[in-house]
């Protein structure tokens, strides 16, 4: 609480102290904000009516030869109740014959809002290039296509609203290549998230771990190292530092003891690294991305299109339906590497740590495993981007499986080797596995370790905290659920991010810059919060912007976690081994097997889907 | 006033043996003092010392009566006020002062040709500046040695040590008769006077 | 009870260590009885069955935990150490020779790199030996006796301080470590503010100390105790209740009352074994039986009990501070007289008499009477003796020190036998095993 | 003193301000004259006449009671000299025993039954059944309030003394007085830092007029320049008329002055007094061999003061004397051994003039007057066994010659004519081995510009040959055992770093025929040896067995001659260790 009121009351102070800048500021965002609003007010929104009566899901078919009947749903839009005639494809488009229409397309009365869902599916031998049934128009100047190939199609699902011929929908066949529907997007995506998140990341804990401890601990940190620019000298905070780091390690003697075991040692931190990256492939940071209509708003049928990999892809690097156990198999391997580099090292200490590291890593894997099962028994899926989509359309896991938020946050812990389990390292006792390491093979235990942390928050994000997604469904494929969800985000946000920035502001002259920036783009989300309570915007964004908010506020959650984690490291003094093992055989892996239990009673009573006696 | 003997311990309970509950106090004492640190102005409870910011006089945190690099006093004609009586290099502990004395040839006869201090060597005691009886090595500077990139340059001369300097309280022969009231007692400038 | 029975033969009166083992091993444990935890227990009674072999390892002197440079021989079998050889003297600098090669005032700042956590209890210590063997101790100013209780007080919070946050980090709570040191801080402060340094204070003079209090020392002292109990919270909130650390201290490192007084250990690490000695207390010197204080003691004999002890301990520091500086009288702060103390700076400056004394006593140092004496202080660690001998030079025959440190690492062996690698480095840790003051 | 001026020319040391004039006399031939020094006829060293404290055989005695304690003491012993006897004397400036009595400082003030005033004890003779009190609360107010008149007029001038440490008026101070100062009147100036005389700087303020100096110029060397002029509290120490203070012994006022009145110019600033170690020794300066102390500091001699010896010099030692310890410079120092100009390992030196000796036909060996008798005697040992036992010489011997530092100026006094302070030992040495008759340096001189050898042994740097002489050496076999550069040192072909006089334990046989000792003051660096050991080396070197070291010889001398102090220094290492004067307690 007093914490609270010494927050406001600096907050006061500063606003006093920057009177002068903050009135002209003032003035100028409430001309803006008067300017918006006799905007706004000078034009009432007008409920103006759709011509079409009625919205498809997805707005386009795209099949693929593997492609199963695709849902899709007709939606009435208007105010007023229609009727649906027979859905069928189109006879005058080209490739009718190939594409067919579900038993379930029944003709039908909509009322507003409602929907109706039937089936299309597709012959994909009718494209093969030579197959038995040829196309009954063939385009002018096409190729044919040799015989093991698949030509593209095109067609179109008609139907009438109100006895009217409504505008239909385009169906498309398409056979993209190996490298444009995998590879391509999956190099781009690891890029993505390689480059452009868990590098940095992992480079940034390096100095967050740092700083953050640094300010629990009533110290400064790190905040010498600057990067010059021109004129410019860049402190920001000692961020810097990470890079000097990196420098350093790189150019430190890279030592290697006389009676090590030279390959295993040279090989070890690449065992302890690699791992560490390759689990992020399972990874979901965010929802499916649809290539070619990014700036439309979608509808979720767009999106699961896009997320089977037709006309968009997934923002996952591989979809594997056992995708959990990918993760046990390869994060095992790990361990390979702290052993080795214990054995390989030939120092007492450094097996012990080895020793350490790998009866840990036994010991809470299982305690892991089993508290996945809970979730896997509620949400019927392994695949992490399903387990998402599945927490979207139901609780949040942290809700449905609390105990198992706990076991797996503390067994996940204990599996990245950081305090209170940081017993392989103990560097007060026996200094770790790594004891003989220097230089950047040192630099791959160590950054190894904060991708772990990076993995480790990002499965919790994923396991139990709805991925990309905001809490009771608040933002869907289309945008928000409904202009109340979006003011309330936007306000939150606003008003979060005007706050911190003002705070960072006033930490020093290095935090100006950064403050008012964020301040900023507090305050624009502010504007645009109120923009939202005049037009109720919000439940239509475009499609990019609606995965760029997913994939920060995954990459929000999983720094949020890191940041927890940090945290507990810095709080907790460290188990003893034999502490260590008790809790783990003994605390951990009873209580997991009782969540299971506890999980599979409670399904089988209150799921009726899942109960196959009812 | 009484002394007492008082029995100390402490009793396990429940709430100790399901770790959470304690584990969640600790992080909101540590996130307490990080939130208060980040996001108040002059980082909270951070006293750091911030040697080698621009705009940090660090000699606004040291004591007045902090030890730092010596210094040596002037006459009134602004010659050394040492006579090189060797009372500094002798109590030295660590040894670190070195005099050559020389003729001056005038009524202080007696002057340091040459007055090199170590000051890697120095143990910072400040035993020179109580044993000297001339008022002529202080160590009030309220500098901090600061590191060099050689060891050279950590060698003081009388040049660098009377570049510090100002004009010495003591004169040469004492003030003379009825001394003490030319020197009052409660005078700061008569450094280390416990009564 | 048994060991300090069968040592007891019924023809001899019994010795006042045995006396005292009897009265105080209240714990029940047998002493030097191997006490495991009862995990520990199991985990070592199935390792006694599987083919293992043991290991030699070193600890120190080069580790990051062995601070104070020690080096501790173990030989382990998995996690358990079966053996240990506990080996001082890696920061043997010569201390008793070195003094005897100056004057009894220039000992000063070789006693402040004795225990260099507390070097204000040491100077203290040292200055009243020397005034023992002058014979001057009734004549030492009120003032400076109460300036030196003031002063060695604030070291003890620093001394437990150190020990505890130390031995916190060895558990991996570096946080814990960091509030305890920002704490110490703040102790450092008021000690430079009073003597010019932060950790070499070189601040007691024989017959007093070198200056007075500075203007408004009292409120400063005032306001840092405020933020030192602060500190001190917090560490207890992180620790005392947390399981991690109960189950980490407790039964750890356990001595028995009757091996403590037979080691000769004192201080904190006894009274963490129920007995209630303290020189401050059994044998009061300087002003001590002006305030109203608690000696705390604690039964356990393990880690925890030594946490404990230490803990009430600075409070109670913290608490005779804040009554010596409502007492303090006003008055000078070193004895008046010129072959003992420095004359003022004014008399040197201006006359021949002041010049004389003060040159002789910096040449030649205090004349001390051929003698020896044996002045004894409740050290940060437990009792800090100085045996000094003259020979009527200026300077010592010989200055022996009892440190308490050296009597309590010659019983880590015992309490390091059977516990787990993982324990050495916070049992080393509680005992304040200070390098300085151990090897001298 | 000429003497002295001839061998700083002849060393390569540069003539330091201070240093003696030009000699007035030329060295005296020597060819043809007995080589021996012997005391003066008469001549009895300069000690107190007849002031005996303790009661030798035969002697009258008086019993009195001081501090009521017995003491019986020889009849005309002064109060004060047997207060003495019971410990530490009554506290006193003016008395010194070696000088007449003045009484004039009242420093030593005593309460004596039966007398109704306080008495200086100094003057005050023994009586039968005297009662002394040296510490009633009169005299120690007496003495206090004395300190407090002495002290009155003072300068304040501790920093800039040059006696401070060893000043008796400090100690006094700090024993009897130790108050601060009561008295706020101006103090009387007087002249400062007034040159007075060659080696000597006056400074009349701090004098406390005890007049020990006045009477020291008066007894010793009889030439009193020193008087004492003004009066009442102007009263100070002045020259006489037309004098200065330049008498031979003249820096021996420097050391009785209780206070910085009088210092010596060559000491002067140099370094304090407390950071000296003293090394008891021998002065080597001529043939009288005073007992000294040698004051140093890391290995760099700063001063030598005389020490009480009443068989040879009492307390008292000529200046010239003072000067020997520059020869010590240790920027005049030959620390390597070198053959044919080159620096080589000693080892390969040794073995190199092994091989040239045991191939020379006509040698020559140089024994030296001004090294010690263990190196003299290890010379005649090679002589010895150069022609009988080293394998290819049988028969073949060596010439023997004696070679030293050129005569100088004598007095009846201390100071003897012939410079070398152990002529009598090198002599018998030389004469005592059997084969030829030694020689003279003059006839060395003749055969060497005649080219009579084609190997020549010098054991010592000093003596001067002539530069026909010299350039002989330039194309023989010429070895020296040098420890400094001289013209002799440097035109000899082989030159062996041989250790001086401040770095050995060895002996000297001075004039009246007394073993002198000389100590080390440090242990000699880089590969400097004792003589006696180099040639020890060398002896081995040429293949003989169970040669004796320099340790041994001195074992032998000191057993020979029954020289107890000796004999403890060989065999307590700890017994030479210096003494620091800091903690010493022991000057002024």
């Amino acid at each position: 609480m007093t914490q609270v009121t010494s927050i406001l009351s600096s907050l006061a102070e500063s606003l006093r102290r920057h009177a002068g800048v903050l009135r002209s500021a003032s003035v100028l965002t409430l001309a803006v904000l008067l300017g918006v609003l006799s905007t706004a007010c000078g034009e009432p929104p007008t409920a103006t009516e759709d011509p079409v009566a009625v919205r498809t899901e997805p707005g386009e078919l795209v099949f693929h030869p593997d492609t199963r009947p695709v849902a899709v749903s007709l939606v009435n839009i208007s105010e007023k109740p229609v009727v649906i005639g027979r859905v069928r494809v189109d006879e005058s488009t080209p490739d009718w014959v190939g594409f067919a229409v579900g038993d379930d397309a029944k003709p039908g009365r909509l009322a507003p809002g409602e929907r109706m869902t039937f089936h299309v599916g597709v012959d994909s031998g009718y494209f093969l290039g030579s197959g038995d049934v040829r196309p009954v128009v063939e385009a002018e100047g096409e190729q044919l296509v040799a015989d093991d190939e698949y030509r593209e199609g095109k067609a179109r699902l008609a139907f009438t609203v109100d006895g009217q011929d409504h505008g239909g929908m385009p169906i498309r066949f398409e056979d993209p290549s190996w490298v444009g529907q995998y590879l391509g997007p999956a190099l781009v995506k690891i890029l993505l998230l390689v480059m452009g998140f868990i590098m940095p990341l992992a480079s940034l804990l390096t100095w967050m771990e740092r700083k953050q401890s640094a300010m629990m601990q009533d110290r400064l940190g790190p905040n010498m190292a600057a990067l010059k620019i021109g004129g410019a000298n860049l402190r920001l905070w000692g961020i810097p530092h990470f890079i000097a780091d990196g420098v350093k390690m790189l150019f430190k003697e890279d030592f290697i003891p006389r009676k090590a075991h030279r390959a295993l040692y040279s090989a070890a931190p690449l065992f302890a690294f690699i791992p560490a990256l390759v689990v992020f492939a399972i990874v979901p940071f965010g929802d499916a991305l649809c290539y070619d209509r990014m700036l439309e708003p979608l509808s979720a049928a767009d999106v699961a299109q896009c997320a089977d990999g037709r006309g968009g892809t997934p923002l996952q690097i591989a979809q594997i339906d056992v995708g959990l156990l990918y993760y046990f198999a390869v994060a095992s391997l790990a361990t390979y590497g702290t052993a080795l580099a214990g054995w390989s090292s030939y120092n007492k200490w450094a097996i012990l740590g080895a020793l350490r590291a790998s009866a840990q890593m036994i010991s809470y894997e299982v305690a892991i495993g089993l508290t996945i099962v809970g979730a896997l028994l509620v949400y019927g899926t392994l695949e992490p981007h399903a387990l998402v989509k599945a927490q979207e359309s139901s609780y949040w896991g942290i809700a449905l499986q609390p105990l198992a938020f706990v076991l797996f946050f503390t067994a996940a812990m204990a599996e990245t080797k950081r305090a209170p389990f940081d017993l392989p390292e103990g560097e007060s006792e026996i200094i770790g596995y790594f004891i003989e390491y220097s230089g950047m093979r040192f630099g791959l235990f160590f950054l190894g370790e904060f991708i772990e942390v990076i993995f480790m928050s990002a499965m919790l994000a994923t396991l139990f905290l709805g991925g990309w997604g905001l809490p009771f469904g608040m933002l869907g494929p289309a945008g928000f659920s409904s202009p109340l969800m979006a003011q309330l985000f936007l306000f939150g946000a606003g008003a979060g991010l005007t706050v911190m920035g003002v705070a960072a502001w006033r930490t020093g002259k290095a935090g100006e810059l950064f403050g008012a920036t964020v301040a900023l783009v507090g305050i624009i989300h502010l504007f645009i919060g109120v923009w939202s309570l005049f037009t109720g915007w919000g439940t239509e964004i475009p499609h990019i912007l609606v995965v760029g908010l997913g994939m920060i506020i995954w990459g929000g959650k999983v720094f949020l976690l890191c940041g927890v984690q940090l945290l507990i490291r810095w709080t907790l003094p460290r188990f003893r081994y034999d502490q260590l093992m008790s809790l783990g055989w003994k605390g951990l892996l009873p209580l997991s097997i009782a969540n299971i239990v506890l999980t599979a009673i409670l399904v089988y009573l209150l799921m009726p889907g899942a109960n196959p006696a009812s | 006033m009484t002394i007492s003997v008082k029995k100390v311990s402490l009793q396990r309970t429940t709430r100790d043996q399901i770790f959470l509950p304690a584990i969640l106090e600790g992080l909101l004492t540590t996130a307490r003092h990080f939130f208060k640190n980040t996001f108040t102005p002059g980082h909270g409870d951070v006293e750091t010392i911030r040697y080698g910011e621009p705009g940090v006089d660090v000699k606004d945190y040291y004591p007045e009566r902090f030890r730092g690099v010596h210094r040596l006093m002037h006459r009134e004609d602004g010659s050394v006020r040492c006579v090189a009586c060797m009372c500094c290099s002798t109590v030295c502990p660590a040894r670190c002062i070195y005099i050559e004395a020389e003729d001056r040839r005038d009524d202080a006869e007696k002057a340091p040709r040459s007055f090199v201090i170590d000051e890697l060597k120095c143990v910072v005691c400040g035993f020179c500046v109580e044993a000297c009886p001339c008022d002529a090595i202080r160590m009030d500077t309220r500098e901090h040695w600061i590191p060099t990139e050689t060891r050279a340059e950590a060698v003081l001369g009388k040049v660098e040590l009377m570049s510090r300097g100002e004009q010495s309280v003591a004169v040469q022969g004492g003030l003379g008769a009825s001394y003490r009231e030319q020197a009052p007692k409660a005078d700061p400038r008569f450094t280390h006077d416990p009564r | 009870m048994t060991a300090a029975k069968s040592i007891t033969t019924p023809q001899a009166p019994p010795t006042v260590a045995e006396n005292l083992a009897q009265t105080y091993d209240t714990s029940g444990r047998q002493a030097g009885e191997l006490r495991l935890s009862p995990s520990l227990q199991q985990f070592a009674d199935e390792a006694e069955r599987l083919p293992t072999e043991e290991v030699i390892v070193n600890m120190g002197p080069s580790h990051p935990a062995m601070h104070g440079t020690v080096r501790i021989v173990l030989r382990i079998d998995g996690e358990l150490i079966k053996d240990a050889d506990v080996q001082v003297g890696y920061l043997h600098r010569g201390f008793e020779k070195e003094c005897e090669g100056s004057t009894w005032s220039q000992i000063f700042p070789y006693v402040d790199r004795l225990n260099y956590v507390s070097p204000m209890l040491n100077n203290v210590g040292f200055a009243m030996a020397v005034e023992k063997l002058l014979g001057i101790t009734a004549e030492i100013p009120e003032r400076a006796e109460y300036i030196r209780v003031i002063a060695g007080e604030l070291a003890r919070v620093s001394d437990h301080l150190t020990c505890i946050t130390a031995s916190l980090a060895e558990l991996g709570g570096l946080t814990t470590f960091f509030y305890g040191n920002r704490a110490r801080e703040h102790v450092w402060d008021l000690l430079e503010e009073l003597s010019g340094a932060r950790l070499t204070h070189s601040y007691a003079r024989i017959g007093g100390v070198a200056w007075d209090l500075t203007d408004g020392f009292e409120d400063k002292v005032r306001a840092k105790l405020v933020k030192i109990r602060g500190y001190i919270t917090d560490i207890r909130k992180l620790v005392e209740r947390n399981r991690i650390f109960l189950d980490r201290m407790e039964n750890v490192g356990f001595i028995s009352a009757a091996d403590a007084i037979s080691y000769g250990i004192t201080g904190p690490t006894l009274r963490g074994c129920g007995v209630d000695y303290d020189v401050r207390k059994d044998h009061p010197y300087s002003v001590y039986d002006h305030f109203d204080w608690v000696v705390p003691v604690a039964d356990g004999g393990d880690n925890l009990a030594r946490y404990l002890v230490r803990i009430e301990e600075m409070e109670q520091s913290m608490r005779i501070v804040e009554q010596a500086l409502v007492q303090i009288p006003p008055g000078p702060v070193i004895i008046d007289d010129p072959i003992i103390a420095l004359p003022a700076k004014r008399e040197v400056y201006n006359s021949i008499e002041g010049m004389i004394a003060h040159f002789k006593l910096i040449m030649d140092g205090i004349k001390v009477p051929p003698g020896e004496a044996y002045s004894y202080t409740e050290g940060g660690n437990g009792e800090l003796g100085f045996y000094v001998v003259s020979d009527g030079t200026g300077r010592p025959y010989k200055c022996r020190c009892r440190p308490p440190c050296f009597y309590i690492t010659s019983a880590l062996r015992q309490m390091i036998v059977g516990a787990n690698i993982a324990d050495v480095v916070p049992i080393f840790g509680s005992i304040n095993m200070i390098g300085g003051e151990c090897d001298r | 003193m000429s003497n002295h001026d001839s061998r700083s020319t002849s060393s390569t040391i540069p003539p330091t301000p201070g240093t003696l004039p030009p000699p007035s006399v030329a060295p005296a031939p020597r060819v043809g004259m007995d080589p021996r020094p012997h005391a003066p006829e008469g001549w009895a060293p300069p000690v107190a006449p007849n002031r005996p404290a303790e009661p030798t055989e035969g002697q009258e005695t008086v019993t009195l009671t001081i501090d009521g304690k017995e003491v019986t003491v020889a009849k005309g012993t002064n109060v004060l000299e047997a207060s003495g006897l019971l410990g530490e004397e009554v506290c006193h400036f003016c008395y010194h025993q070696g000088l007449s009595i003045a009484a004039s400082c009242r420093q030593c003030l005593v309460e004596i039954e039966k007398m109704g005033k306080l008495q200086p004890s100094c003057q005050v003779p023994v009586a039968e059944g005297m009662v002394v009190h040296t510490s009633s609360p009169t005299v120690l107010k007496a003495r206090r309030e004395m300190l407090e008149f002495t002290l009155k007029n003072h300068p304040i001038d501790c920093p800039i003394c040059d006696k401070a440490g060893e000043c008796t008026l400090q100690r006094h101070y700090m024993a009897h007085d130790h108050q601060l100062t009561r008295v706020d009147v101006p103090k009387i100036r007087k002249p400062k830092h007034k040159d007075i005389g060659r080696e000597i700087v006056l400074d009349a303020e701090r004098c406390i007029l005890c007049s020990r100096c006045v009477r020291f110029c008066e007894e010793i060397p009889g030439t009193a320049e020193l008087t004492m002029s003004w009066r009442g509290d102007h009263e100070q120490i002045d020259i006489a008329d037309g004098h200065r203070l330049d008498n031979a012994y003249s820096i021996n006022t420097v050391d009785i002055c209780p206070v910085g009145a009088l210092t010596a110019k060559d000491f002067r600033f140099a370094i304090r007094a407390w950071e000296l170690h003293a090394t008891p020794t021998t002065c080597n300066g001529c043939a009288t061999g005073c007992a000294v102390e040698l004051h140093t500091k890391h290995e760099q001699a700063y001063r030598v003061v005389p020490r009480f010896d009443p068989a040879v010099n009492g307390h008292w030692m000529c200046d010239e004397g003072r000067y020997t310890y520059k020869e010590l410079d240790p920027q005049a120092r030959v620390h390597r051994a070198e053959v044919d100009g080159a620096t080589v390992p000693l080892a390969d030196a040794i073995a190199t003039v092994a091989t040239r000796l045991t191939k020379a036909r006509k040698l020559a060996v140089v024994f030296s007057s001004s090294a010690t008798n263990e190196a003299n005697d290890a010379l005649r040992e090679l002589a010895e066994v150069l022609a009988t036992s080293v394998k290819g010489r049988e028969g073949i011997t060596a010439t023997r010659y004696v070679l030293g530092h050129p005569r100088g100026e004598g007095d009846a006094i201390l100071r003897d004519a012939d410079k070398n302070p152990n002529t009598n030992g090198a002599h018998d040495a030389a004469a005592g081995s059997a084969g030829d008759v030694d020689k003279h340096e003059a006839e060395l001189a003749l055969e060497l510009a005649g080219r009579a050898y084609d190997a020549v042994l010098f054991l010592d740097d000093s003596g001067e040959l002539s530069e026909v002489a010299l350039a002989g050496l330039a194309n023989i076999t010429s070895v020296c055992l040098a420890s400094r550069r001289t013209p002799l040192s440097s035109a000899c072909s082989i030159v062996l770093p041989a250790a001086s006089w401040a770095e050995i334990l060895g002996t000297y046989t001075n004039r009246q025929g007394l073993l002198r000792v000389v100590q080390p003051a440090w242990r000699p660096e880089h590969d400097r040896k004792h003589r006696a050991d180099l040639l020890r080396d060398l002896m081995l070197a040429m293949g003989l067995r169970n040669v004796a070291t320099a340790k041994e010889r001195t074992r032998l001398l000191a057993d020979e001659h029954e020289h107890a102090e000796l004999q403890a220094l060989v065999t307590d290492p700890k017994a030479m260790r210096p003494t620091l004067l800091r903690w010493a307690n022991m000057r002024g």
